[in-house]
């Protein structure tokens, strides 16, 4: 074939010089990220202190302590049991609340599908604040303002469960795009129409995926709230942890185990069989 | 369960919640104890829900609202619930075998070199927690009084470092384990450590021990609740001899309710005060 | 003037990133006429389509449909009128997770309150006559699967029949045959014809294939650069202006392939 | 309607069916939890206004009277942040390719890291603290494995979920090119992979800010240990004071990560 | 015998889910041949070509390449095989966040050794050589971009370019033009001819469009139901035969809907 010749002067050039091969673009950014991320890392490090004959020490520990961890006792059992009913509950409701308000609310904040544009930022930056402040705040204040039970714990896990759904469906909301809306806009369909017929049905799998992924966190949470009074067995747990009851504390970590690895496959099967 | 109306005082309640705070000195974890609500709801005539509060300031919150009626604090958290939520105190839970001892110890470990409270200048010392009485409170009192500093002084130029552990038990870890070089903990907690094999026997030298403090665990109830009902309150627990109660409350049988004066806290009040950590200085913000 | 339905004046859409997609378009539409839109790649025909029903804001210019100005309508004037505009997308753009029933049920939509069409409560004639179109374009058997189920052809025809289902008075189809097999191309053109002649629907159908566009089309407009170059029947077409009307990038690149 | 209708309206009515049995079953959970909780709606509703009492006289306006002594907190978050952020995202990569079906290179080696993570995660994370701290006692270190543990085990599992989410068109013309193992994860999966990564990433960053109270729970100081003090001491004003400086710095991970994921993807 | 390259022999495939999707296939394939693959959808033509490179494992049957068997091939062998064996996919399978030339240049990492590919350690020379692959095909200026940055037609003449870049004895290509508007379907079948005729590759091509497989095909291999109904040269391919081949569900569907 004929060579032009324009590849021919190009081909000397070659010669004496490496072609680049990648994306520019693409590559520069993946430099900065990962330099910069380097370069901090490196830096934050040498600024902690961590002593290697404590890291042996430690390490030289783990033995003894995992012997201790052997223990088991099943003393504890029912009101362990009756306590983790009260962890899933808590979970659950606050969850199921949270959805109600969830889905009206992100489709309020989506930039797609919010009916005012600055309304929709507001929302959102309000929703970032409720997310900043920590579950043992609102936890505090549940308890102080309905006193004390599993429904203070519930109060206390809404928000932080309500703005993780909206961040998270306002992004599934903003990821669909705007096809399926101009389907339903092009017939003159309603905002409530588009969001319903439209939206809701398609977007349906994805928030499902969501909403047991967020149980998975709600149930981990509340056992971590337990720790700070609003009941269910993290209280328990936090009891055995501060007395060093091992044998009891075993128990509980199995319990826990047992129950979140259920709950994780059979949220795997429902998503499973939503999303065909 | 909610708690009560939240209409205070005056409104028929129909329903009394006790909170029980944790206490650093048990040895095991409270448990609330059924026939003692029994008792208690036949003698005020009201249904009374029990309640373990991890959290103290939750348990003074939620008092400050009407949400609690009684609850069993600490002798800090007292002083607390006292200013913030109008608590009135109406007895104490003591325990006799405790009486006298020092509540407080502050240790080093085993073969350091300190040994006195002197000997801490330049050190780093570890507390359980800020609001803690006997793992931060007393020990800190004690540090405060014996080298004649005020607390500001102690802080900033006596210490290398102060930190808070996030427990009795941790401050303790903290030095056997090397990161602190001394800590005040509750008097009980080293040997309960040793015990659970946590740490190993003989591992920490106890330097100073504070004075006893004339309290034990105190009773109160929000301030709205009307005078008859104080007053049954205040009868039957002073009479309550129930040891199976004792036990699960604070781990021991021998304890018992004495009768109790908010003076007797004055004290603690003192000494607060001394490390700025008088209730007035922080509730004044 | 008498049966004009749609009536484009002076119609400019510049898009907020300065590109000039549409430049003073002149475009009258009468009842019942079938009209392919052709023109290459980037000429502006997805943007006049779109300006037509205002899924595109337009940037100048009037839109007269049925005697009313689409560019000035409030929403529910909007919502009225696009009622009475079916669209066909190149992607199908259905509810793949609602049956098919349904999606051609949304064509309803704009005729109910946003109550009754959020729960659902279709009239009992609508549903008659939206299995009625089914069957119409062979998808009898299909009523009541998952638009997801579908292979693209029926995809299509559901749109199609969407369209229809809202008694359109116009029919605006974007690339609808851009996505399919020349089977089922031929299958979608067909049902899209056949049913416009019928119920004398005004169609306006942008289309990459001149020869598909010959077939059917009673008049032909021709795009290039955001302009109209070419306004006529089929027949006027000649291959110089079908030549002129596609040269330029692609056309380049074809040629320093060879 | 025609006969031939008939059989998929029985599908269609055993879906029906199917979808009302679960609803019914759902609303009976539901029944059951508030019976459960006791839920009084009335009383929830009269708490209200002692709730939003709170939240806004107590709250407001933020003290700022400490401000200078929180900037050594704030530093150490960041700094943990960093530091843990990395680690557990060099953790969470390699253990994530051995998790994902589609990059793992056996099934038993799948098998054993997705148990293995599932433990770490399932397991309150105070319990890890307690026992870091017992192994390494109080400070930096126990709080550094803590957040280590916590993030590797969080971006493993979304690593992994993203690489099998990955479209599989390239690999296999990769595959159709005689690419290797190794060659397939370097061209094929990595340049695909890397935006999800980004975000994870950033992700993890800002749960990292938002959990230095785990770090308080250790003794290793942070935003955390100073967000319980104020809490416990009643200075909610503080508190505030440390949420707003959260907030800004969860704007400012926001910010890049919004930066980034416009660049690269 | 001398010139064949490929031989399939009795080829069976039968999925997991029980479809018999091959039966009983044998075709050889001499070297420089240009063959269609024409037939329904699901006819297995897609299967077929996939079982060559065996992207899908064949069940029964002997495929020989270049006097290898290719089902009995171990890890590293298939490789080598693979690396001599180009494809090109209907969805352009690229690595979109990589650039063009990265993209091209994958047809080269079958050549290198395992861990010299992870390292981005390209020879000059093929460089080189994909940079004048993708003038050829008319991509000068879109070296360095990413690929998804390209129109559809520029992606598959990537594809193509990859494919070329393995300096393959055969390319399979799986409907190459079945997502491209008419235009760039041109190009890349211009594209993919030229370059086989040129370096003697010989082709395997599934088409859809009968039209395309005779304007381009030596030889057109017609699938009908998984077995080979049709094999011979482009002119002996009757209409009868064409109306037989196809004549199916898509079928009664367009017959149903006039
Ligand atoms: N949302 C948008 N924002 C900015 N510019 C746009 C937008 N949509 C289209 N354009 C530009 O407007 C011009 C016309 O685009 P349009 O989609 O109308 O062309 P088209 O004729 O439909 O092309 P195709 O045949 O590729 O669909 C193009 O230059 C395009 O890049
Ligand atoms: N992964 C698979 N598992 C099970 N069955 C399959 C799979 N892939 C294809 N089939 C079935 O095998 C048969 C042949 O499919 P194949 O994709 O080879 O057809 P094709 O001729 O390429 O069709 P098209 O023109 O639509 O691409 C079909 O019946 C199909 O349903
Ligand atoms: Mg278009
Ligand atoms: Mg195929």
């Amino acid at each position: 074939m004929p060579v032009p010749e324009t590849v021919l002067v190009k081909e000397k050039a070659f010669a004496k010089k490496k072609i680049p091969i990648a994306h520019k673009q693409t590559r520069r950014q993946q430099q900065y990220f990962f330099i910069t991320a380097g370069i901090l890392f490196v830096i934050c490090f040498m600024q902690i202190d961590l002593s290697f004959t404590q890291f042996q020490a430690g390490m030289a520990r783990i033995p003894s302590v995992l012997e201790m961890m052997m223990q088991l006792s099943f003393a504890e059992l029912p009101e362990l049991a009756s306590e983790m009913v009260v962890s899933l509950v808590t979970a659950f409701l606050s969850l199921v609340l949270s959805i109600l308000f969830a889905v009206v609310l992100s489709f309020l904040a989506a930039r797609n599908t919010t009916p005012n544009k600055y309304f929709g930022m507001l929302l959102r930056f309000l929703f970032m604040i409720i997310r900043a402040i920590p579950a043992t705040v609102w936890v505090l204040i549940a308890v102080a303002s309905i006193g004390f039970g599993t429904m203070a714990g519930v109060l206390g896990l809404i928000f932080p469960t309500l703005s993780y759904l909206v961040k998270s469906f306002s992004a599934q909301i903003e990821e669909v795009g705007q096809e399926t809306i101009e389907a339903l806009q092009s017939v003159g369909a309603t905002w409530w129409h588009i969001v319903f017929r439209g939206l809701i049905p398609t977007l349906l799998t994805s928030f499902l995926a969501i909403t047991a992924f967020r149980f998975e966190m709600n149930v981990a949470e509340s056992v971590i709230l337990g720790m700070v009074g609003a009941g269910g067995i993290g209280l328990l747990i936090q009891g055995y942890i501060s007395f060093y009851d091992f044998s009891s504390l075993s128990l509980g970590i199995i319990m826990v185990f047992i129950t979140m690895f259920t709950l994780e496959f059979m949220t795997n099967q429902i998503r499973r069989r939503m999303s065909h | 369960g909610c708690g009560t109306s939240s209409s205070s005082g005056s409104a028929k309640q129909s329903k009394f919640v006790i909170a029980y705070l944790p206490q650093e000195t048990d040895e095991q974890m409270q448990k609330t104890y059924s026939n003692f609500e029994k008792e208690l709801s036949e003698k005020i005539g009201m249904d009374v829900e029990a309640y373990q509060a991890n959290s103290y300031n939750a348990a003074i919150e939620a008092m400050k609202n009407n949400k609690a009626d009684m609850a069993m604090f600490g002798p800090f958290s007292y002083i607390v619930a006292e200013e913030r939520a109008g608590a009135e105190l109406i007895a104490n839970l003591s325990n006799p075998a405790l009486e006298g001892q020092a509540p407080s110890v502050i240790v080093v470990p085993k073969d350091s070199t300190i040994q006195s409270l002197a000997d801490l200048k330049g050190k780093t010392i570890g507390f359980a927690d800020p609001v803690s009485t006997t793992g931060h409170l007393l020990p800190k009192s004690t540090i405060v009084k014996e080298l004649n500093m005020d607390v500001e002084e102690l802080e900033s130029k006596f210490f290398k470092s102060v930190q808070f552990a996030g427990g009795h038990d941790k401050a303790l870890i903290g030095v056997v384990r090397g990161q602190y070089d001394a800590a005040g903990v509750s008097a009980m907690i080293p040997a309960m450590l040793e015990e659970k094999g946590v740490i190993e026997k003989d591992s920490y030298r106890v330097i100073a021990e504070s004075e006893p403090i004339p309290v034990g665990a105190p009773f109160a109830v929000r301030g709205g609740l009307d005078q008859e009902t104080k007053d049954k309150i205040t009868e039957f627990l002073l009479s309550y001899d129930d040891s199976n109660y004792f036990k699960a409350i604070l781990g021991t049988e021998d304890a018992k309710f004495v009768e109790a004066n908010d003076s007797d806290y004055d004290e603690l009040r003192d000494i607060a005060e001394m490390l700025n950590l008088s209730p007035e200085q922080l509730l004044e913000n | 003037m008498m049966n004009s339905i749609l009536k484009v004046t002076n119609l400019v859409k510049r898009y907020n990133g300065g590109t000039l997609a549409l430049k003073d378009i002149n475009l009258e539409v009468k009842k019942g006429e079938f009209i392919a839109v052709i023109g290459p790649s980037g000429a502006g025909k997805s943007t006049l389509l779109r300006s037509i029903n205002r899924l595109i804001e337009p940037t100048e210019g009037s839109i007269e449909f049925l005697d009313q100005r689409i560019e000035k309508a409030n929403k529910s004037e909007l919502r009225k009128i696009r009622s009475k505009m079916g669209m066909i997308f190149q992607h199908y753009n259905l509810i793949y997770r609602s049956s098919v029933l349904e999606n051609v049920l949304h064509g309803r939509l704009g005729y109910m309150g946003s109550v009754a069409g959020v729960f659902n409560r279709y009239k009992e004639e609508d549903k008659q006559e939206a299995i009625m179109l089914l069957e119409k374009v062979g998808l009898e058997a299909e009523i009541y699967k998952r638009a997801d189920e579908l292979s693209g052809g029926q995809k299509q025809r559901v749109g199609v029949c969407r369209a229809l289902a809202q008694n359109p008075e116009l029919i605006l189809a974007d690339e609808p045959i851009a996505s399919l097999d020349p089977k089922s191309s031929a299958v979608v053109m067909d049902a899209i014809y056949k049913n416009c002649k019928e119920q004398g629907i005004a169609c306006l159908v942008n289309l990459h294939q001149v020869d598909v566009a010959k077939r059917y089309a009673t008049r032909i407009v021709a795009v290039k650069a955001g302009t109209i170059v070419f306004d006529g029947q089929a027949s006027e077409l000649t291959e110089e202006m079908i030549e002129y009307l596609y040269e330029g990038k692609e056309q380049e690149m074809y040629e320093s392939a060879n | 309607m025609s006969a031939r209708n008939k059989p998929s309206m029985n599908a269609v009515e055993m879906r029906r069916m199917k979808a009302s049995l679960s609803v019914i079953f759902f609303a009976l959970l539901i029944l059951f939890s508030i019976w459960f909780v006791e839920m009084d709606i009335f009383e929830l509703i009269q708490s209200m206004p002692i709730f939003f009492h709170f939240l806004f006289t107590d709250f407001f306006p933020p003290n700022i009277s400490d401000l200078d002594t929180y900037i050594g907190p704030v530093v150490d978050t960041l700094i943990f942040a960093v530091v843990t952020t990395s680690l557990s995202s060099l953790l969470g990569i390699v253990i994530g390719f051995c998790m994902a079906h589609n990059t793992t290179p056996h099934p038993a080696v799948r098998i054993f890291f997705r148990g293995i993570i599932a433990f770490l995660r399932n397991i309150p994370f105070l319990v890890w603290a307690s026992i870091l701290v017992v192994i390494f006692g109080v400070g930096t270190m126990p709080g550094l494995f803590a957040l280590v543990l916590f993030g590797t085990s969080f971006l493993a599992r979304v690593y992994a979920e993203s690489i099998e989410e990955l479209n599989k068109e390239g690999v296999e013309a990769l595959d159709a090119c005689g690419a290797s193992y190794l060659q397939k994860i370097k061209h094929g999966i990595m340049p695909q992979f890397l935006p999800s990564f980004y975000s994870w990433t950033l992700f993890m960053f800002e749960i990292n800010i938002r959990a230095s109270a785990i770090l308080g729970l250790v003794g290793a100081g942070g935003m955390g240990s100073i967000l319980k003090q104020t809490m416990d001491l009643f200075q909610y004003g503080k508190t505030s004071t440390i949420i707003a400086i959260m907030v800004i710095l969860i704007l400012m991970v926001e910010y890049v990560t919004n930066r980034v994921r416009e660049r690269l993807i």
